[in-house]
Order: C-alpha cells, then structure tokens, then sequence
C-alpha cells in the first residue's frame, strides 16, 4: 500500500477471500454495522428497519441475519416506493417507534429527498418542538467501484446545508459500530453514510467495543495520525487514502496531521482549528464534488476562524465536477486519490 | 345518533367557519401578513365528518387547507388563532402555520402537497407495531392525488395492511385548474381498486355521509383490516387562498357552488328535523362568534415570539 | 404474419440470450467489472415483440435491464459489448453502460428505477407537440410500478394523450421481492382504469402475443388515442445481477420457470408450425454465436477512454 | 433606504400599487422575465411551457398574457406531478424542444430532484454526448416574506455542488431578461432562481433591453459599486441590501466594490480575485444556509487562489443554519440584512 497504489480495490460485488491472518480477529466495516444494529434492536424494541431486500437478500450483507432474529415485522423489506418508505419512517418515529431505513444506493435518496428535508428535518422546528423524528437513513455511498454515476456519488455535503440533519461519516469499524449506535439512540433525523468500499474491510477493535454500551459521541473529530507540517482533514476512504499519503511522505521527513471529522453535522471545528493554528496549512480531500462541498466548508471555517494561523494557501482535493465516469482508468482520474494527496501536501509543505 | 351529537357537528362546522373568516378578515386588515389565509369554506362537513369518527389517540394529518380538522379535533382556537398571528401563544409556539397539537392526535403539514400521506402511513404503522387500536387519518385533495407520494402510501399500506384512512377532499379545483382536466378516470377513489384497497365516492358536503364513511373506515383499520380510500366530494367556495378573485371560474358555476353551502345545508336539515329551532341556531351562532372574537383577541394580545427562538427547536 | 418475420423474432431473442450469456462471462472471468450484469434472460420475448411493433424514429426509454431492446432496436452488438466493456469505440464512447442510439430510438436509462417514464412521457410530448406520429415506449419492471415516477407519469399522459406506450415487464419479482407481496391488486394493468387508460395483461413469454398487443397500443397513440399500460407478464430466470445466488427462490420454483423458457418455447412453436427446421435453427445459432464471438472481440481489442475524456461531454 | 431599514417590503401577495413616477418608464422584474419568455417563444417554436395554473391563474404573474398568444398547447397547466413534469421537460428536451418549467415555489423542486440531478444534468455525459437536454426550471426563492420554511428557501448551492447544471441568479429587470433569454439558448438544463420580493420591483433598462438579441451572457460577473476598501460579493436581494449598506458606508468613508456573479454555474470566479487582489478584503453575503454553500464557495475558491492578497479574514453572512421561521421578526434575526452587511464590513476595514 504506497502513496501511488490504490488503498482499495475494485472488488463490491466479487466474493470475498478469507481475511487476512493478522485481520482475522479484528471486526469488519460491515460486521460492526450490523452488530450496533442488532445490540440496538435488542435494547430496545422500538429500533426496527426497512428497506429494498434487507430481509430477503441483505444488499451487501449488512443487515444478515437481523430478519432470523428479529422477524419479519422488525426488519421490513419494502417495495421500491422511497417516498412513501421515508414517510412510514418519519411518521413512525413521531409515533414512538425509531426507525432504521436502508436504500440499496444512497444516490437514490434523490427520489425522497422532501420527505428528509422538508418533513423528518423540519417538523420538529415546526412544531415548536411537539413531535419528535429520530430516524436513521443508511446510505451505501463512494466510487472507485466501477459502479457508475448514480451508484457512486457522496451528497452529504446537501445534508450539511441544510437544518435539522446530523450526518455520519464512519471510516472505521469501531466509528461505524459507536456512531451507529449513537445514531439509533438520537432524537433527531440522521443520515449514515457507509463507503462500500469500506464494507469488507476490517479493523483492530478498540477496548469497550464490545461493550454494550460503546458510543462514540457526534461532533468529536479523532486525530488520526499527530503531526506538525500540515493539518489534512479527510473522511471515509479518502481518509484512508491520506493516511496512505502521509505515511509515505513520513519518510521523506514530513509530518502531516490527519483528521477524520467523523460527523459533518454537528463538526467539530475546533479539534480543525486547532490542528491548523499548530500546522499553520490545511488540506481538506473527499471524494465529494469540489463546489459547494464540505471541503470548502471547512476551508471556509478555517479560513474565518484561524485566518492568522495559515502559513500557506488551504487547498482542497475532490471530484472537480464531472459524474463519476463508468471506466476505471476515469473514475481514477477524477477521485482524488493517495498520489494526488501526496502531491498537494508535498507543494504546500515547501511552500 | 343521539341529536346533541348532530348539533355538535353542525357547531363545529359553522366554528371552522366563522375561525376561518375571521382568519381572513385578519388577513386583509393586515393584521397578519405571509401566505394569505387557505380556507375551508364550503369544505367544513368533511372535516367535522370525518373527525367525529375519531377517537382519543388517532392521528389526523392535515393539508394546507387545515385549520378545518384543527377545530374538528378539538383545539383551543386561541391557540390556532395565535398560531395563525404568529404569536407565542400558540400550539407550535407562533413558529408556523402547521398547527400541531400532539396530545389531540392533530399533525400540521400542508407546505408540500401530498408530503403528509406518507407521513400518516408511518404513523399508521407505528400503530400497529405498537399493538394499540388507533389509526392515522390522512387529509389530502385531489391536486395532492396526483403526486407519487400518494400511489407510493396507498400501495405500501395496502401491502402491509396499515390501519390508515386515505381521505381525499376533492373540492374539484387544483387551484385554478378543474378536477376534471387533471383526472381522466371517473373518481380518485377508483384508483383503489389499483392498489387492492377498498375505494368508495361519498356526498362531502353532507357531514353524516362522511362520518359514516370514515366510520366504516376506522372500524375496518381498527379491526386489522388495513387501508380505505374515501373520496369525499366537495366544493371550494372561495379561491385557492383568500386573496384569489378565481377569475377562472364563472358567475354561474359559483353560485351554483354557493346554494350547496353545507353549513346552510346541514342546518335545513337539522331544523327540518326538528332537531335545531331557530333560536338555538342562533345561540349557537352567539356563541361561536364569542368564541371567535376572544381568539383573535387572545392572538391579538400575545406576543411574538424572541428573535433567539428562531434558534431554538431546532435539534431534539 | 411473415415467416421471415416470425423467425427474425426468434433470431433477435436468441442474440439477446447470447450476448447478455457472453456479458456475463466476461464479469465472471474478470474482463470487466462494476455492477454485475443484468440479464434478461427469460424476457427476450418482452423486448423483441415490442420492439418489432415499432418503427423509425420511435423512441424506448430503457432500463437496468436494457440490453434486450438494445439488440431488439438493432444496435450493433460490437458497440453494445464495447459499451459494456467501457470501451472507446461504444455508443456512449465508453462512458456508461447506459447504451443509448438516438439514431435508433434507444436511450439507455436505468440507474434510478422508473425514471425513465416521466422522460418517456416528455419524448411522447415532444412527438406530439411536433406533430410527428411517433410513439414513446418506456420499458419498467412490476418493482418500479410501485414508485410514484409511474403513477405521475401515467396520469399526465392520460390527460394529454401523449403517444406513449407504458410498457410494463412483470418478471415476478423486484430483486428478492415477490410481485404477489408487493402488488395486492389482480394486476399491475388495472391501475390502468384509475387513469382512465385501457389496461392488459398479456402472455410476455410469447413474442406474437406482445408484438399484437404493443401494435394495438401503437396504432392507437398514433392515431391521437393515447396511452395504453401494457403488462407483459414474463419470468426472471437468473438472479437479479448475474452474482445473485438468488436463495429466495425455491428449486421447484426455479425448475418450473426454467420449463417456460420463451426462446425454446417459441423455437418448438416455431417447428411445430413448420416454419423453422432444426438445420435452419442451428444455422441461426451459429450465426448468432459468430456475431457474438465478434462482438466480444471487438469489445476486448478496443481501449478505453483517455482519463482526460472524463471530463468531456459534461455541457453540451 | 437606508442601512438600517428594510429594503423590499412584505406585501409579496398583496395588490401592487402604482408605480413610483419616477420608476414608470422602467421594466419590473417580473415583465422583464415574461417579455424574455415571450419573445423567444415567438423566434423559436420549440419553446414551450409547464407549469401549475401557468395558463389559468399565473402565480406571481410572471406568465400573464402567454397562454392568450401562444395557447394552451404551449403553455401547458400541470397536474400538481412534478416528477411527471419535470421527466416532460427532460424527456421533451431530448426530442427537440425547449422547455420551460415554473414551480410555484422553488422548494418543491425537493419532489423532483433526481429528474433534474440524476436524468436532465447526467444523461448527456452517459450517453457519451448523444443527447441534449436544453430546459429552464423556473424557481421562484428567498425569503422576507413570511412565507414560511417551506416557501422561503434559496437551494442553488445544492445545483452548483452537482455536475452538469447551470444557475443562473438575476438581480435586475435587465439581467432577469437576458439571463433568460441566454437561458432559454442554452443547450444545458438551466435553473432559475427568482427571487420572489424582486418581482415588483422595477429598474432602469440599459440600452439594447429592447433588442430581440438583448442576452445577459451566463459566466460573467457584474461589478454592481466600485470601490476599494473591501469586495463585497452578494445575489439577489442580499445584492441589494449590500448596495444599501454600501451606500451608508460611503458617508462614513469606506468604499466597498459590489459584486454579482448573475451565475453561479458558471461562476466568474476571475472577477471576483480580481476585486480581492484590489480590495485585500472578502464579505460573501447571501440568504443561502450557510455551511457546505456559495458563501463557503466563494471564500474557499478565493482563498486557495489569491491567499496572498487577503488582508484580514474573510467573512460570510447568510442563515446560519435554521428553517427560515414564519414570524416576521424572527425572519428578519435569521436573514443577513442590510444593517448586518454594514456591521460585517465595518468591522473588516477597521480590522
Ligand atoms: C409539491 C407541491 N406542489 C405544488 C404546491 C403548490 N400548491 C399548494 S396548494 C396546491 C393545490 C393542491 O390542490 P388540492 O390537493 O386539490 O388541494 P386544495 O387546495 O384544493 O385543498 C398547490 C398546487 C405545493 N405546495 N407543493
Ligand atoms: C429509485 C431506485 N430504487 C431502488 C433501486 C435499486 N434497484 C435496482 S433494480 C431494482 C429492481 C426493480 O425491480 P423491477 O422494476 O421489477 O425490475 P427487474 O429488476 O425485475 O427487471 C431495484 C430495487 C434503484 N436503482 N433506484
Ligand atoms: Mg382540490
Ligand atoms: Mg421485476
């Protein structure tokens, strides 16, 4: 894994090999998932899912084995009705219940999208804060797959805009078990965004993962790798890709911090901020279209809030603004990815 | 049915009404400002109908056209009325028009048309995954049922046999444009059969037809029977909003629209039942007009709400 | 009907079989990648009937499952395959498995289920507005039924008359979900009524069948009589992407799908009536296999797009 | 009018009075968008029109007197179908007509979003080029008139965040005429954002807004004030109300440079650096939700590239991140207005 390879590989939908020796302990991106959804249900009987297939044919796996447990009435697969499956959530969690919904492709989210922000996001403002909408919405996110277009985008820069959504980034096992049981504890509408190519991934587990009670709070950035040369802020498999990124540029003798927000709502500009005041640069990289996107954001914030510690221009890397193109020798070319990364850091640092 | 209960819903017609007026009349003092005022007007034997088949714990969510089932349902029309003047007083804390009271079962919706049905399904199915008897109830017109919001919910709920009433008000307008133009089908209730769901066309404009539809409905949701789809036919009798002059429609279409005033309607025929004399019409009447009056004053007298709530009620 | 027209239908389904058959191999041997081949193998009926009662300058609107009117519509299969192989020399110069000739009338859609109807229903506008006498046909499975894009779309054209033809293929299932679960009505056809369209359900597994009832529904939107909902009903017999191990269906289930395969059926019929002789058959089979053969050939020894051609055809 | 005041009034849905005698003579807004419609429905016949009570009852007026002169076959009342109709246009676009489509107000487009995102903006770089999607999504914005969270947003962050559409934002009679007829040329979905309290309003018409070829090209800014004490970049009303506030300052000595970008997409990111490299001072001002916006857009587009010339901290105004509330004074706390500009720039030059 260098700063010129890829992190992931293309392999979604292709059976997946026994996992590493050294991995064999550690719990996957998707087993976690699946495990804070289960602990959850169990805990409490108003958690209940639906979703195209989660019960009949779990897509990419993730809610197996819920439907033998739970039942068919808690774990709910719907026709291919996302307006009216959204709505069944909203209502549901207005009337009590706190409800889990999976789409296939969170792309096609597109097709509902008032039922999210018109409705779940602002019926408790609305109210004057009489109901109540804690509802999750997973989303299977991210290119580099080959999947195309409106199978591989990551809109969560549309949900950070507008009120009343808090967003979920988990890039690790333990972030996808912790959030995602904080997000089903949460009285408020949440959208989980899951990259696929995270899914079969795996991830030493830190101590009280397997507690029942293991959170891991919104609006706490972690501190993925302490540096002193440039603060990289990045989510999902673009984190990945700047860590990859930063440990080749380790050996060249430079020493890049890398933040992963982990939610985008609430974010934790202060953990940014003060990574910046100490780097004095800042490199934020996702895989989400550039304009309008949480990377300006945080430029932006940074650049506001910390004007007087910037040493250097900020910059920021994502997809310049095409759809994500079917062929692999495309999609490489407008992801940004662990080369690209390393490339920017290396120009700003001798800036 | 006991008389007094038919009187009730008289009374709750003729307070939709007159609320509904004063609403209006508030609007063009320019005492309140924003969208002008949706009214119910020719529209209120739906609502009273529909909701005096409810019970404590059902769930009505509401169009924009919903102060109707507002007052059917029993809500203060103080606090409607501060609602509707923006003021703190009301349901939602003068912070919208969506009238909500959760403890009466009342969700206001009504910004996007049809966005409630769905809504009303989810609740629905919480019902019934909560094992309780109660139903959802969801207010929508014949505009809304074009929206694939509504095809999504009727089939979903059919499907899952959800104990929910699909009560569409068909006042024969989409604003300006006819229900005939935009429905080539002979009802909106045919579509039911479409969905595998019971579909029925009722008189909206008769308050007794509606409560024995929505009856029949509520009793066949309750009983585990899933999903009706009542088309309660009806009329608008004033524009889309209070402000529209409905220069698309003609003299003579409303005034025929006119001599079917439900209100009136109902009240002929109370009286020629020799349930309702004419005095006790017009103490109704007093008393509804006082009613009305001391809403407004009540919403007049409150205040608006701190420029910092706009901040808050945000996050649960 | 002609023979030569009887037999080029069962030509087109055999290429249709044979392709999606060699489509898929190359997935399984690593050629290519991405979202596993969607195949229609099953349902060549479907597309190859409907597609023969069309003429030039007809539009299909496609789905997921889109190949099948692809080679109905007489696109080169060479181009198809390189398409498919994200090639250069494709349609879509590569760019998307989208496969789309607007010279013939194909636009390749499918990546959001039932979004091609409301454009389907646009391109009948547009032939309407123009005068022409040319037909849209959006092809949708009995999954995509059930989202609002379709019940929009089938009341717009109603009451516009738009020249379209809604085409629905029912293969039993959307994805793991059994039509009988998700639809509780008789048809997915009889919501056809609630729209005031005509509405049939017809045998998809046999290509005379759709290519009568898809030529009734043309005639009529040709003539200004608008749209029909055709419901073809035909059987998956794969797994929902070629990778499905499909565990939600039984062998039984499987086995009596299997005995209904519509390209061996209508090969036996075919003989039986005396119109193709086993020679001819394997005749017809080697060509096919031949154009295959090349068509993979051609795929494989083209390249792929520059990276720079990602960020080309963004405006137009 | 001044920076303290409001500068448009409340009275969106009441009966307009006359106008000012000093204004006769010049266009309103909204005449200025109907006359662009009409005049290329008469040069061009592929023009067409969809909407709700388009023909019927025009909401706002804006197509008032179209359905006499062209009929009902070109100016088509809708069903209330958005998805329906927004597919129309997509799918009549394709087959050689220029549609044109009006949402009563442009928050319903949450209905329709995937028709526009994922079919108009994507398929002519799925189909490799082979079709073209020329249509404009009229979409009447912004709030200030107690229309309510549902009625009063301003979305187009979201439509320059996603590939392949083009927004435009007019401010003036003149631009809301030939950024719609550049529009309506276009060979591109085009969004159209009209700010609702701008109707009534009426402007001076520059020389030529009479000329059938009178086109607002989209991509070029416009510098509304010169100055050089801080570059001020605002849409809309919020343009308006920083000219107001520019013209307090003026008095007390500052010199802010206005800029309109008229379009977002494209975006004439070149002279707005160049008003910064000027100015060493950014204020990005708009009625959008701040995070993830053109705000962050613009402050992160001119910070990566002219870092250098920033004097002091960039700064944004825009709602900070709430449903745009009903009652009146609370609007007026969430919505940046002139009195809010005239502080933000205060405290900038004095900084
Ligand atoms: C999704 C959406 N489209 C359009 C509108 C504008 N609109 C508000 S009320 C209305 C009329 C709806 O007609 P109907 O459902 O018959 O209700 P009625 O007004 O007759 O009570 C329309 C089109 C909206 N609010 N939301
Ligand atoms: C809006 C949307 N929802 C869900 C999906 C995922 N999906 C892809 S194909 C498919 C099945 C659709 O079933 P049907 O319409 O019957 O077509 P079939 O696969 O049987 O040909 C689904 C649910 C999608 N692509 N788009
Ligand atoms: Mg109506
Ligand atoms: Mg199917």
């Amino acid at each position: 894994m260098t700063a010129e390879g890829r992190v992931f590989d293309r392999r979604l939908f292709r059976p997946g090999g026994p996992a590493p020796p050294a991995e064999r302990d550690w719990p996957s991106f998707r087993g976690a998932i699946n495990e804070a959804m289960r602990e959850e249900m169990r805990r409490d009987p108003s958690v209940f899912q639906m979703g195209e297939d989660i019960a009949g044919a779990p897509p990419f796996g993730v809610t197996s084995g819920l439907a033998a447990e739970f039942g068919t009435e808690r774990v709910r697969d719907t026709p291919c009705s996302e307006v009216a499956v959204v709505g069944a959530a909203v209502g549901a969690a207005m009337g009590g219940m706190r409800p889990i919904v999976e789409f296939q492709f969170g792309d096609f989210l597109s097709v509902a999208i008032d039922q999210l922000t018109h409705q779940a996001a602002m019926l408790h403002y609305l109210t004057g804060g009489q109901v109540k909408v804690p509802l999750v919405i997973r989303l299977p996110c991210g290119g580099g797959q080959g999947a195309g277009s409106q199978h591989s985008q990551t809109l969560y820069s549309w949900f950070a805009h507008v009120p009343g959504i808090k967003v979920a980034l988990p890039a690790t096992a333990a972030d996808a078990k912790g959030l995602m049981k904080s997000a089903i504890r949460d009285d408020n509408p949440v959208l989980f965004f899951e990259h696929k190519a995270l899914y079969r991934t795996r991830w030493p587990a830190p101590p009280g993962f397997k507690d029942p009670d293991y959170l891991v709070p919104f609006g706490q950035a972690a501190v993925r790798r302490a540096g002193t040369d440039i603060t990289v802020v990045a989510t999902l498999c673009a984190l990945h890709h700047a860590l990859a990124a930063a440990e080749a540029l380790a050996a060249e003798g430079v020493s890049p911090e890398v933040i992963d927000p982990r939610t985008l709502v609430p974010l934790d500009s202060e953990t940014i901020i003060a990574s910046v005041r100490k780097t004095g640069r800042l490199l934020v990289v996702d895989e989400a279209y550039l304009t309008c996107s949480i990377q300006s954001e945080v430029i932006a914030l940074v650049t506001e809030r910390a004007f007087g510690a910037l040493r250097t221009a900020p910059r920021r890397l994502g997809n310049p603004g095409v759809p994500v193109p079917f062929p692999p020798p495309l999609e490489d070319a407008v992801l940004p990815g662990p080369a690209d990364i390393a490339a920017a850091i290396r120009e700003m640092v001798s800036s | 049915m006991d008389p007094e209960r038919k009187r009730d819903l008289l009374r709750t017609m003729l307070l939709i009404r007159r609320l509904e007026t004063a609403w209006a009349e508030a609007y063009f003092q320019e005492e309140i400002g924003g969208i002008p005022p949706s009214l119910s007007t020719g529209q209120e034997a739906v609502a009273a109908g529909a909701c005096a088949a409810l019970g404590p714990g059902d769930y009505v969510f509401t169009t924009h056209r919903g102060q109707a089932p507002q007052v059917a349902r029993g809500l203060d029309p103080k606090r409607i009325m501060a609602d509707l003047y923006c003021r703190r007083t009301g349901y939602n804390k003068g912070k919208s028009y969506h009238v909500t009271d959760v403890t009466r079962g009342v969700v206001g919706m009504g910004g996007i048309v049809a966005a409630q049905v769905p809504v009303a399904g989810g609740m629905a199915l919480a019902q019934k995954m909560k094992g309780t008897d109660r139903v959802s109830l969801a207010f929508f017109g014949d505009g809304a049922a074009n929206e694939g919001a509504v095809h999504e919910t009727a089939n979903l709920a059919a499907m899952w046999a959800l104990p929910l009433i699909l009560l569409c008000e068909n006042n024969g307008y989409c604003i300006s444009q006819p229900v005939a133009v935009a429905v080539k089908a002979e009802s909106i209730a045919a579509r039911a059969a479409g969905y595998g769901l019971p579909g029925v066309v009722i008189d909206g404009n008769d308050p007794l037809a509606v409560l024995e539809a929505v009856s029949g409905a509520v009793a066949q949701a309750r009983a585990g029977g899933g999903p009706t789809l009542v088309e309660a036919r009806t009329i608008r009798l004033g524009g889309h909003l209070a402000h529209d002059p409905q220069h698309y429609r003609s003299q003579a279409e409303l005034d025929a629209a006119r001599a079917q005033d439900p209100v009136a309607r109902y009240r002929a025929s109370l009286s020629a039942g020799g349930l309702l004399s004419d005095d006790a019409y017009a103490d109704m009447e007093a008393r509804v007009d006082e009613e009305v009056a001391a809403a407004v004053e009540y919403a007049r007298q409150s205040p608006f709400p701190e420029p910092h709530e706009a901040f808050e009620d945000l996050w649960a």
